[in-house]
């Protein structure tokens, strides 16, 4: 019974949506009220003790939830994602990276859309130096990796990237695509 | 031995050997090298029979199978001893020791509880919690790799532009059987060390190697010797003209 | 106080990865030792209690986990994201995870085949780390293996993983880890 009782919560602690009693009967092969009467006895006892998160009956099932006043704290871990970042950052940071010094209107071209907003961000967490101006009509910003770009990424220097040629060696399907060219394997 | 032996089972040469060795209840230490190339050999030619492609690295085993086997049965030679050790087996026996142990660990890992198969963490479930700062995007996390990937990923969608050449290195038996055919229809004799210039690779003078042996097992080309430790001729065994027919059927050998 | 443990507690459950000790720190603006004795409190008492899920220390942080003998229950659960990882793959990591920092042909050496593709499969399943350029001829990538290794086997640290000497010892010679030999394996 107390097993059950483990079961139970781990199966809506694991599930993705709210767990229903119907689901839950069919999973665990116990009848509703039964499974009623346990999903309660959890309920009441997260109510009674205070913690961090309780499980909450929504949309017709249970999910453990954090509390609702602690919110104001928990959007904390929202921000200050410093170790994530958008597939649109890394593809921006990926070729500044690469191709510096790389003027804002070449990124563009190479992403096919605007980047102003990604390189905003990229240079307000310090990720972007600006190498200067390109000596071409306009005078465009070039821009280049800083050094926190480095440490972020564990290199010593620039030299430390893969080149794309050990890249695409991983890469079987890209390997085939090329014809096959054997004086150049020596 | 059994017919059901299909390569694609084992994830590599090394791995076959170990199946044999147990199968025939060897100690690896004490591999009985001459049974175990006979079987080996066996299950490529079935392999090849059965008109399936046999990796690169299956053939380059079996060539480093015969090479112990023949240096076995050698008489031992100082050169010899001095060169590369007592037992000739005692590098494969090293490599295979190495590779269970980690074959061993592999099987452990596969046992081990894992996130997403056997344990599970809570669903990110907050109350009231906004989640529209974040970009609506998929997160990723920061590696030189992901760093790599995402402009490496650029690149393949941008074709026109190449900055970089992809050098691939194939080495195919039936390949070499060609070049080996074409270079002897130009210049009628060749010696055999014409076909390993210095700087070869290791993996290339084997399957050079390889080539010639089916190009002999095929009677396409003669290889003579005038006398002990001299030079070694090949020539075409046939008129140029015959070998177009022959070449076809050389796909058929299985190697890919 | 206790207000205290029920943040800690609800900012462990809501973070998408194990929360370190340093990262907690900052949220909470609170003494690393003092947030210690808390996590350290909230293990115990998950571990006392006999639940469905418990506080596990993983990668240098904290996350609730199901318990590992409930697995036949909630493969029942069938939201399997998990990967089936092939013979060759585990292989692969196996070898990395054991001789980091390693290379590409010191890999294929060991394994006897080409590993390209595995490789490619464990970067992309952000199981592998490249570590840097090799300082021999050539300079190749050295790789190792990711944070989300350690999180995907449950690990505190590499150092949790069973030592070399508890596989297949049959030649005492092996137990150390070999220096390669590459110069045979071209």
């Amino acid at each position: 019974m107390d097993n059950l009782k483990q079961l139970v919560e781990a199966y809506i602690f694991a599930a993705d949506s709210p767990l229903s009693l119907d689901r839950l009967s069919v999973l665990l092969e116990r009848p509703r009220a039964e499974l009623r009467s346990i999903v309660e006895q959890l309920c009441q006892q997260y109510e009674a003790s205070d913690r961090g998160f309780y499980l909450a009956e929504i949309a017709g099932g249970y999910q453990f939830r954090t509390q609702p006043d602690l919110a104001p704290y928990l959007r904390k871990l929202n921000k200050d994602r410093s170790t994530k970042f958008s597939r649109a950052a890394m593809e921006t940071l990926a070729i500044i990276a690469y191709r510096q010094p790389i003027t804002r209107p070449e990124i563009e071209y190479l992403r096919g859309v605007d980047s102003g907003g990604v390189m905003k961000t990229l240079l307000d967490k310090n990720l972007l130096r600006i190498l200067g101006k390109k000596d071409v009509p306009g005078r465009p910003l070039m821009y280049g990796t800083s050094r926190h770009f480095l440490e972020l990424f564990g290199l010593r220097s620039l030299n430390d990237l893969p080149t794309l040629k050990e890249f695409s060696a991983l890469d079987p399907e890209l390997t085939e695509a090329e014809p096959m060219n054997l004086e150049k394997a020596e | 031995m059994s017919i059901q032996i299909q390569l694609e089972n084992f994830s590599g040469p090394l791995d076959l050997l170990l199946h044999l060795i147990k199968s025939n209840e060897m100690d690896i230490c004490d591999i009985r090298i001459v049974e175990i190339t006979e079987q080996y050999l066996a299950i490529i030619e079935q392999m090849k029979q059965l008109d399936l492609d046999v990796a690169g690295e299956f053939l380059l085993m079996a060539a480093t199978l015969i090479h112990i086997k023949s240096r076995m049965l050698l008489p031992v030679s100082e050169e010899l001893v001095d060169e590369e050790g007592e037992d000739p087996r005692e590098e494969l026996i090293k490599r295979l020791l190495e590779y269970q142990r980690y074959k061993d660990i592999a099987e452990h890992f596969q046992q081990m509880p894992q996130l997403d198969r056997d344990v599970f963490c809570g669903f990110f479930n907050l109350s009231d919690v906004s989640t529209s700062e974040t970009e609506d995007e998929v997160q990723i996390a920061v590696g030189v790799y992901q760093l790599a990937e995402a402009f490496h990923h650029l690149l393949k969608e941008r074709p026109a532009e190449v900055f970089h050449e992809v050098i691939q290195e194939t080495l195919s038996v039936s390949d070499y059987i060609e070049r080996i055919v074409e270079r002897l229809t130009h210049k009628k004799r060749q010696c055999l060390s014409d076909f390993f210039p210095e700087g070869s690779q290791r993996t290339e003078m084997i399957v050079t190697f390889l080539a010639m042996l089916e190009l002999v097992k095929m009677r396409l080309i003669n290889v003579e010797q005038i006398q002990d430790f001299s030079e070694v001729w090949l020539s075409l065994a046939v008129p140029a003209e015959e070998l177009t027919s022959a070449n076809a059927e050389e796909r058929a050998l299985g190697y890919g």
